[in-house]
């Protein structure tokens, strides 16, 4: 009945209708539509591959609904309505269109079924997004916008380049399990680990989320990481190396979240962190884990949205989003504070919560293959994160010291957003088989065991413990005016300097040569002006008696040749 | 409309603000803060009451999930705070390529203050 | 329906029919104008016709003049040049209305020699299309140069006399020195100079001779601005924007691109490249073009240069694709031919558009100007984006047919050109643009906006001539991101395409 | 009559305008001597179309004076090769006149205006005589008449242009020396073969090739007509001559006078000595190929800094005959084709170009580059022709130096002298330079604008229109000229005066 309708279509279709549409009430209206009519063809279509059409000879797939694209593209649908739901008073059309757009291209990405289909959407929320951090309008963030574009671009043109080379070696242009023998599949993991953020490529996602608008951070928060998780679950699901990486992306976050002053990049650290998690689930690759990996995707993008949203409300209201200038606001933002507390909950995986019954999986099947440091390593990162996001967020931004801010609570539909938001966080946490039931596997398993439910809670317990005494002694860093260095300092401090001086030297050198040049050129012109211009010793009108002298040589030289003669 | 929808929710509101306001006393945080760690220290003794099921050895060590959280924890916090030496700069370290060093602009927020 | 090669020659009849007009009316604008409009609209309809026999499968052919036995002023349709014809007909028709309203809005002199001189190149053009010897494009190639140096010299200052004296010199120095040297001896070595699908040079040639025929080709074909033949490129920047925009972004350079691929399939031949590996030097070479042109490109402030040391660059591309040797760079070569024109004329007209309106030329002037003049920076970005190799604008494809030719090659670094090549585009023409909407507005000459205004009022467009045009050419990027199909289907014949079908089968 | 006029058309062609300079003398008025000299050249013409299409595949005419047979009788001898100078010749004569009609109204006092056709008439038959005789001594005899009709022609310029007295004196001068040392050739190669019929010569010279005489004799001949031609130094005499004499003269003379000088030295190397004496083969290859090289560049360099315009074309001139020379220093069919179809190309280019700037000269009284500033707009179609024909003279296609570009570099080619190839488009470049230099004044500075310059007559413009016109269709038309130029040059390569066949003329069949 829908076979025609391409969800990522109707996206792009209300992101060009939108400017059309009075802004007001009817627009805010009409994006809200949008979703729930994307979700249409999704839920209706069976799976299977469709919109298939010819290009340079190769079939392509446009629309490829299986389990596992099914996940995501529900929940970017569902991400998608909640966040155009929490930006309802936006009234910019830069941004309602960008991030319609947006939304449409992930969901346009989760469902290509080749190479270049993902390659078209996938540069589409490169440019859709960056429209949500330029639309902040300011020095920064135009800076911060265009490093991120090009990072993101850059992943899009290796994702193209590998596509490529990948095609050259095997023929084959589809998206599934790509094997890492030809060089082609290497550029793409390599375009895929830039989205999503693998260590020392991190740095795109604190730099760039935190300069966007209040609402559009949530929005960036929900695809382009997610994506990527799902095109690495897709390509490299077992692939064994990711196992470290995604340790290692556990891992480092968290440091950095706990000195972090603005709480909005605190998240975007806990987002990194969080990530790690599902990479070492694509790595361990068995079925327990991919099904782990999508579902704290699923959990994930809920939970970390409701975070965004919760911050960004604070943000709304004061004008800031530091930690070293909050604190108290639970005084007049109590449902703000709530929410929060809730997603903070999800994200720390309190039973209960969504968290809890989508990330155990993973640990669960890191455990089952035997990664033994993975496993010490995830573990320390889910206390960590407790420690920064499930306390840290709450704690600066609603209690603390007073900062003396009255801000009023946030607008209902921020409230309203983040209260769907929250409710589906705990319903997933107290109902896990609902979600556990549209996995791309079909699962056996209960997270919900007596050992599982008090090893977790001594985890998180000893954790808030250790805070507490942490800030009763004076040791945890208090929250300072700051920036940590980080491995963008790498093209924003060294690869400028490092350029600065290439270029003085080069231009240097260039000017010299092009004055050596010039100089060359009006001596070669002076010269031949010298014996040619019309005073010049070849031009100048002469006695007829010179002339005779050069008969009289000439004759000479043709009467030698001629005479005494060359051969 | 959002008159009557304030009506109705003040009541929540204060509820939620007033089962709160104990963070703002210290005797309270304290007792708060106490409580925790003896709930913790129930939970850790839980371990002997029940039968693991576990992936690693390691696992059984009585207590294990509360000692590698504390401490885990705070070699975490004493980490970070030794790696601010290093890394920490000013906030208009990379101004004016940074949003850091700049206020958020006005017309992406509505500062309201509440009728306290 | 005419005759096949009666609409072959009025293709070539009607620019010159413009041209006398041009000449007839030094004094009335509008008849001028209309007139050449409604020729520039017959001639993109001929040139459909010329395609409806073409694809009927008629071999259109038509020898002008004997020039000695053996050589021949000769024309011919073939897949490549039906191509160009029709990209160059096309953007006439919108740079001819972008000129009108260029000229009147910036109270230009001299309409009549500006547009004679511009119907006169467009002949030009349209010979070189379908040129089916080396002599008649070299003959086309020559009238190009010399009909478009008024153009360049329009403003008759000494900075346009400079630049038009290097404009000049550059092309037609190298044209002789080296495109006549090699015709001629190409013409010593194979007796014709007729294209012929496969190359026309034997086989047989000595790989060293070869190499040294290819360079004498690709330095020859100035109009390609391989480095370092490129300086008339950004000086030929002070022309009117129209003449940019058109022959300088279309007409000019392209009939150089054109001419490059034409000597790489028909001269040289695809297979003989590659088995001599004759062309190596050249790819690098072209690599080197396309990453230090991209350089240079970011350091100007000036619009005009900037877009100018693009266009070195993206002209590097096909000259790139040629050198390959591979079906695949050649195919890709002549679709980036038409997507790279279609970028690039939305970008010089913006441009331009921007000048008539604000006067400003420097992009560092330009910030958030893009609140007042929303469609031409809108569209600005559309080219933008076209030429970066983003979907869905019609310059990702040819992008991809060329990493897929370089991967063929099985050159890593190649790829890496290519990669870095689009991040560098992105570093120079997307500041433009995101700094038109997203930074306060600098200096003098931009109105004060402020958000309650309704949007019509807070405009500040150029007059609606100069805007719609380039508007237009950015739609044809998002069309042509559909149609890319078409044209490479249509393209396929012309090498014959053995490396597609082993590697597909 | 007509089977007459055909049987004697070779002594026709020379006579007729022979006859009429006296006569334009005797009736001493101006519109008479102008018709009397335009239908002598226009029959002179004529004639030279039917001579040319007569022998256009290769056969030869003998045409016997007076019914003598040679070697004791003078004979005319038309071939391809001199068939196709006399057109050069005739045509540019005939297209000259009603342009110096005009021109000549400014530049020369009314009464002496008769001996202005008068001279210009000797000129002409002296030029078409040297072209068409078959006798040695003849050539030398022709060559005076022509030469010594030229210093008048050139002196005459001196109502404009004290300096005109100077350049003709030197012309004079050098002039003379020339023919002295050409006679003097000739007088060694009498001394050893004792005949001065061409083709007796060619007969009896291979056997005493290694005569140290007759090869004495061959470079006094060479030098001596290398100046009439202005081989690289010896040119001085050029520039003057051709800057001071009034403007139809300089047309005239350009585009024939070396011309004829050259089919001369051809003449001589290929027909009566031959190409495969090894030391004339060396003489090409160490004299006259570097003096043309030399020629091409130095000369172009000159160019560029004149600012004279007549002046830059007469050092134009020079580089050009380089082109020709060069042709001739191959040594194969190619080149000497090439040299023919340049000897074409550029009159036609060169006549055209002098009367543009004849007209200018005309209308503004002085050819300095300065003073024609914006003139572009002003006189529209001498400046047009002045680009076209600038055009030409860098060699850009559909133009006719185009033409002449493609043989001489095929012919590099066919020798393998690629760097020869490359000198011959990089001599093209410094003709960028100075006809651009023309280009920008013309069109791209502000003209004065109290100054009002109208367009120039149509009798001056029409002439050069027709050139033009002509440039760009043997431009595009190659054939033509390549088709005569490559039957002579086959012939004059193959040595001696073999033909088809031969057709011997004047005596009555008894």
């Amino acid at each position: 009945m829908f076979e025609w309708l391409h969800p990522a279509l109707v996206y792009l279709a209300g992101a060009f209708l939108l400017p059309f549409v009075p802004n007001g009430k009817a627009r805010a209206s009409l994006i809200l539509l949008v979703p729930l009519i994307g979700l249409i063809p999704l839920l209706t279509m069976p799976y299977g591959e469709t919109l298939q059409f010819t290009l340079f000879g190769e079939t392509l797939t446009t629309f490829r609904l299986d389990r596992l694209s099914f996940v995501f593209s529900l929940i970017f649908s569902l991400a998608a309505f909640l966040s155009l739901l929490y930006a309802w008073h936006v009234r910019d059309t830069m941004q309602q269109v960008a991030a319609l757009a947006y939304a449409g291209s992930a969901i346009g990405a989760a469902l290509a079924g080749d190479l270049i289909t993902l390659f078209v959407w996938w540069e589409g929320t490169a440019i859709a997004s960056v429209f949500l951090i330029w639309a902040r309008r300011t020095e920064g963030s135009y800076n911060t916008g265009m490093r991120y574009l090009i990072i993101q671009i850059a992943s899009g043109v290796v994702l193209l380049a590998g596509a490529a080379i990948h095609y050259r070696e095997t023929g084959s242009l589809a998206f599934d399990k790509l094997s890492l023998e030809g060089v082609g599949a290497w550029f793409i993991l390599l375009s895929f680990g830039i989205k999503c953020a693998f260590p020392l490529l991190h740095n795109w996602l604190q730099d760039s989320y935190p300069a966007a608008t209040v609402t559009g951070t949530v929005i960036l928060s929900a695809f382009t990481t997610k994506l990527a998780v799902y095109a690495l679950a897709r390509g490299f699901a077992g692939t064994d190396f990711l196992i470290p990486i995604g340790a290692a992306m556990t891992l480092f976050p968290i440091f950095y979240a706990v000195i972090e002053n603005d709480l909005r990049r605190v998240l975007t650290y806990s987002l990194n962190n969080q990530l790690g998690f599902m990479v070492v689930g694509i790595g361990v690759g068995s079925e327990l884990a991919i099904n782990g990996t999508a579902a704290h995707a699923f959990s994930h993008i809920l939970y970390k949205a409701l975070l965004f949203m919760s911050v960004g409300a604070v943000l709304y209201r004061t004008g800031t989003a530091k930690g070293s200038e909050l604190g108290g606001l639970y005084k007049t933002m109590p449902w703000t504070m709530v929410f929060c507390v809730i997603g903070a909950a999800s994200i720390s995986a309190f039973p209960l919560f969504s968290g809890f019954i989508s990330k155990s999986m993973i640990l669960s099947a890191a455990a089952k293959d035997g990664h033994y440091i993975t496993w010490l390593i995830l573990l320390f990162a889910s206390a960590g994160v407790f420690h920064h996001s499930g306390i840290k967020i709450p704690y600066f931004a609603f209690f603390a010291h007073d900062s003396g801010k009255r801000p009023a609570e946030a607008p209902w539909n921020m409230l309203l957003a983040m209260g769907l938001t929250a409710f589906l966080c705990i319903a997933i946490g107290v109902w896990p088989n609902a979600l556990y039931s549209i996995l791309p596997f079909d699962v056996k398993y209960n997270p919900y065991t007596s050992t599982h439910v008090i090893t977790q809670f001594q985890l998180l317990f000893f954790s808030a413990i250790a805070f507490g005494t942490l800030m009763r002694t004076g040791i945890y860093p208090p929250e300072l005016k700051s920036v940590n260095l980080d491995t963008d300092w790498t093209y924003r401090k060294m690869l400028p300097a490092v350029l600065g001086f290439v270029i003085l030297f080069v231009s240097a050198v260039w000017s010299e040569l092009a004055r050596g040049a010039t100089n060359s050129a009006l001596a070669i012109r002076d010269t031949l002006a010298k014996f040619y211009g019309p005073e010049g010793r070849v031009a100048q009108v002469q006695p007829t008696g010179y002339m005779v002298l050069w008969l009289a040589i000439l004759l000479g030289a043709a009467l030698f040749v001629n005479l005494v003669g060359l051969p | 409309m959002a008159k009557k929808k304030s009506d109705k929710s003040e009541g929540v509101d204060s509820i939620i603000v007033r089962s709160m306001s104990w963070v703002d006393d210290r005797s309270k945080v304290d007792k708060f803060f106490w409580g925790v760690v003896a709930v913790g220290i129930l939970l850790t003794l839980l371990d002997l009451f029940y039968h693991k099921h576990v992936y690693f050895e390691t696992e059984n060590i009585f207590g294990f999930y509360s000692f590698y959280g504390f401490f885990m924890c705070a070699a975490l916090v004493v980490a970070a705070r030794a790696m601010r030496v290093v890394l920490m700069r000013s906030e208009d370290y990379y101004a004016p390529q940074d949003v850091e060093a700049e206020d958020h602009p006005e017309f992406d927020l509505d500062r309201k203050q509440a009728d306290v | 329906m005419m005759e096949p090669t009666v609409a072959l020659l009025t293709t070539m009849a009607l620019p010159l029919a413009a041209f006398v007009l041009c000449l007839l009316t030094p004094n009335h604008h509008n008849i001028r104008d209309g007139g050449t409009f409604i020729i520039s609209i017959l001639l993109l309809g001929c040139v459909l016709n010329v395609l409806s026999h073409f694809n009927a499968g008629t071999s259109i052919e038509y020898e002008a003049l004997a020039f000695q036995p053996g050589l021949s002023i000769a024309f011919s349709v073939e897949p490549l040049g039906m191509v160009f014809a029709l990209v160059a007909s096309s953007l006439w028709i919108a740079t001819h209305v972008y000129g009108i309203g260029y000229m009147r809005g910036n109270k230009e002199q001299k309409h009549a020699r500006f547009f004679a001189c511009f119907a006169f190149a467009i002949f030009a053009t349209i010979g070189i299309a379908f040129s089916a010897n080396l002599l008649t494009l070299f003959l086309f190639y020559e009238l190009l140069t010399i009909s478009t140096y008024p153009l360049v010299a329009h403003k008759e200052n000494d900075a346009a006399k400079k630049g038009a004296r290097t404009y000049l010199g550059i092309l037609m120095g190298t044209s002789i020195v080296f495109l006549l040297t090699a015709v001629v001896w190409s013409y010593s070595i194979a007796g014709t100079l007729d294209f012929k699908p496969g190359g026309m040079l034997p086989t047989t040639l000595n790989p060293m001779f070869t190499a040294v025929l290819l360079a004498l080709f690709a330095f020859g074909i100035g109009k390609a601005a391989l480095m370092p033949f490129h300086r008339w490129l950004p000086a030929a920047m002070v022309a009117p924007t129209p003449v940019s925009a058109l022959l300088h972004a279309v007409a000019v350079v392209k009939a150089g691109v054109f001419s490059m691929l034409k000597v790489g399939v028909y001269v040289f031949g695809i297979d003989n490249l590659a088995s001599t590996g004759a062309s190596q030097w050249l790819m690098w070479l072209a690599a080197f073009s396309i990453l230090a042109a991209s350089i240079i490109a970011m350091a100007q402030d000036n619009l005009k240069r900037r877009l100018a040391y693009s266009t070195i660059s993206q002209l590097s591309y096909i000259t790139f694709g040629v050198a390959l040797a591979t079906s695949m760079g050649a195919i890709g070569g002549g679709l980036h031919i038409v997507t790279h024109a279609f970028g690039k004329i939305t970008l010089f007209m913006c441009a331009g558009a921007i000048y008539v309106a604000t006067h400003k030329t420097n992009i560092s002037e330009m910030r958030g100007l893009g609140k007042t003049m929303p469609f031409t920076f809108i569209a600005f970005g559309i080219g933008s984006l076209s030429i970066i190799g983003l979907p869905p604008f019609a310059g990702s494809w040819s992008k991809w047919m060329l990493l897929v030719a370089a991967a063929d090659t099985g050159q890593i670094i190649m790829i890496g050109v290519l990669m870095v090549s689009s991040i560098l585009n992105v570093a120079y023409l997307i500041p433009i643009f995101a700094r038109g909407f997203f930074s306060p507005a600098t200096g003098t000459g931009s109105k004060a906006v402020n958000a309650d205004m309704p949007w019509r009022e807070k405009l500040m467009e150029a007059p609606l001539l100069v805007v719609l045009p380039p508007c237009l050419t950015a739609i044809g990027c998002i069309v042509l991101f559909f149609y890319a199909d078409t044209i490479v289907d249509f393209l396929n014949p012309i090498a014959l395409a053995p490396s597609l079908e082993t590697n597909n089968g | 009559m007509l089977s007459f006029v055909s049987a004697h058309s070779p002594l026709l062609a020379i006579v007729i305008p022979l006859i009429s300079a006296p006569l334009c003398m005797l009736f001493g008025n101006r519109t008479v001597a102008f018709t009397i000299s335009t239908l002598a050249v226009a029959a002179s013409f004529a004639l030279s179309i039917y001579l040319l299409w007569w022998v256009k595949d290769g056969t030869v005419l003998s045409y016997h004076i007076g019914g003598w047979a040679p070697p004791l009788g003078i004979e005319y001898r038309v071939d391809t090769a001199n068939a196709f100078v006399l057109l050069i010749v005739s045509a540019m004569g005939l297209l000259t006149l009603p342009y110096a009609r005009t021109s000549i109204t400014d530049e020369i006092d009314e009464n002496h205006h008769t001996l202005f056709y008068a001279c210009y008439m000797l000129c002409f038959t002296g030029l078409m005589g040297v072209t068409i005789t078959g006798d040695a001594f003849n050539v030398f005899v022709f060559l005076e008449i022509s030469s010594l009709s030229t210093y008048v022609l050139v002196a005459l310029g001196a109502k404009k242009d004290k300096r005109a007295l100077s350049a003709a004196y030197d012309y004079l001068v050098l002039g003379t020396i020339g023919a002295t040392f050409f006679v003097i050739g000739l007088g060694f190669i009498y001394m050893a073969t004792g005949t001065l019929n061409m083709v007796d010569l060619s007969q009896r010279l291979p056997a005493i090739s290694d005569s140290r005489t007759v090869r004495a004799g061959f470079a006094l001949i060479v030098i001596g007509m290398g100046l009439k031609v202005a081989v690289y130094p010896l040119h001085r005499w050029l520039p003057g001559a051709y800057t001071y004499s009034p403007s139809a003269v300089s047309v005239f003379l350009a585009s024939t006078a070396t011309k004829v000088a050259l089919y001369v030295i051809i003449r001589f190397m290929f027909s009566v000595y031959s190409a495969r004496f090894g030391f004339e083969a060396v003489t090409f290859q160490y004299v006259i190929l570097p003096l043309a090289l030399v020629a091409m560049f130095g000369a172009s360099f000159v160019a560029v800094y004149q600012i004279n315009l007549k002046r830059m074309l007469a050092y134009s001139s020079v580089s050009q005959i380089g082109y020709m020379l060069l042709g001739l220093s191959l040594l194969n069919v190619e080149g000497v084709s090439g040299a023919f179809v340049h000897m074409f190309n550029h009159a036609m280019t060169k006549g055209a170009l002098f009367m543009a700037v004849g007209a200018i000269v005309f209308r503004t009284g002085s050819a300095m580059l300065p003073n024609m500033a914006g003139l572009g707009k002003q006189m529209p179609w001498t400046s047009a022709a002045i680009v076209i024909g600038g055009l030409s003279l860098i060699g850009v296609p559909s133009s006719a130096g185009f033409v002449s570009k493609w043989v001489l570099m095929s012919a590099a080619f066919e020798r393998d002298w690629w760097l020869i190839a490359f000198l011959i488009v990089g001599s093209s470049l410094i003709a960028v330079v100075y006809v651009w230099r023309v280009i920008e004044v013309l069109y791209l500075q502000q003209p004065n604008k109290d100054v009002v310059v109208k367009e120039a007559p149509l009798s001056l413009l029409v002439p050069t229109w027709i050139l033009i016109i002509t440039t760009l269709w043997f431009g595009l038309h190659a054939d033509f000229a390549i088709g005569f130029a490559t039957t002579a040059a086959e012939n004059l390569i193959q040595g001696g005066f073999g033909g088809k066949e031969v057709i011997i003329l004047g005596v009555e069949s008894r």
